[in-house]
């Protein structure tokens, strides 16, 4: 099942400004380990994670068609 | 009946111009139970790190999220204090140093209400808003920002 | 150095008009030190007061003292602020319902001065200014506003 | 030595908007008992006095040439 992963911020930089399609990730941990292994600048970079635009902790379940958002911090105002 | 208050656009392309907050100003005229007004304004500054100069700073958001949080932060402070009402603009793209990037405007009979809604919706939409915002020198190298 | 600041006028005869508001925002564009703008507005509320409507508020000042007054309040909050600006106008004569009778303005580099500063000169200024209010209602008659 | 009494707001429905004079006061007591006498809906009205656009409590002395101006309470902004 397909996961879109969208970023902003100083995280377009590294993955640049189009979503990023994971095929197998069953939770979010999964997700981010796959994507630090195509992206290693992501490693240590301070994000959270937003999953269909509610922001998670932890492992959360992915069921496909999620969208996970990497949200480095907050630099609004 | 309790009022459902709709998800709003709170982003507006480019800066938000003086006049847009005078037009905002002036359609409060005829709401006369109106006592005191509070607005604050985010502008850009021309900050120099490390010798170079801020000519910009050019915002983007995730939108739907950033509405989604807004609504819940609107609910909140309406439910929290007496507004008469509310308004939240935020500039997305370019904006140079100088002009206004963020507009606030919280209106209330008795002027403490108004006062206390509109720092609160400021700090909060500052932590809580997923908004970024590229610092771009006047040489075209850029950082981003961070908020403190 | 220390800046002495003179004694400004605040007072306008009439109400304040949101395009004098938008002007003086627009003043700020070339001040690009200024990262946040803290604005209190005050308008006049069409209060019922024993079934009678105000239609307007008519406002009188022992003006020299008042002047005088606010620039010690003025002093006070340059010294205890990091502000880049101030700017307070309140107006004098017969103000109608729903128009704007008070305008505090003040700037600074990060948000919280700005805010904490403009909220203690609107509280500092009904405090301390020698100002009347005659409250007008809809059939001519009259009683004096109280602020509270 | 002549005083000058000015009022404002709800004490201009008592005295007026023109100044009033006085003509022998030694101290504000003295003021305040002579205009007691010529208006007496002031007694017991609220106000504050200043005497020279300084604000005053107590017996002050008056040494002519002064403006008392008797302030009922403000009602600014």
């Amino acid at each position: 099942m397909p996961v879109q992963v969208i970023v902003f911020g100083q995280l377009t930089d590294i993955m640049g400004n189009n979503p990023v399609m994971v095929d197998n990730a069953a939770d979010t941990s999964e997700l981010i380990e796959q994507l630090n292994i195509r992206f290693p600048a992501l490693v240590n970079k301070p994000y959270i994670i937003a999953v269909d635009r509610q922001i998670v902790t932890g492992h959360t379940a992915l069921s496909g068609n999620n969208t996970v958002a990497l949200l480095p911090p907050f630099a609004g105002g | 009946m309790i009022t459902e208050r709709k998800p709003k656009n709170i982003f507006t392309q480019g800066p938000i111009a003086p006049s847009f907050i005078a037009d905002s100003i002036q359609k409060h005229e005829t709401k006369t139970n109106i006592g005191g007004h509070s607005i604050f304004l985010g502008q850009v500054r021309a900050d120099l790190i490390n010798g170079q100069k801020v000519a910009a700073i050019e915002y983007t958001a995730y939108e739907e999220m950033a509405l989604e949080k807004m609504h819940v932060i609107r609910e909140d402070v309406f439910a929290k204090y007496p507004l008469v009402c509310m308004h939240v603009h935020h500039s997305l793209g370019k904006i140079a140093a100088g002009e206004i990037c963020l507009f606030v405007f919280t209106s209330s009979a008795h002027r403490k209400a108004a006062i206390d809604a509109c720092t609160e919706v400021v700090e909060r939409l500052k932590a809580e808003l997923p908004i970024w915002g590229k610092e771009i020198f006047e040489d075209e190298s850029y950082q981003w920002k961070e908020n403190k």
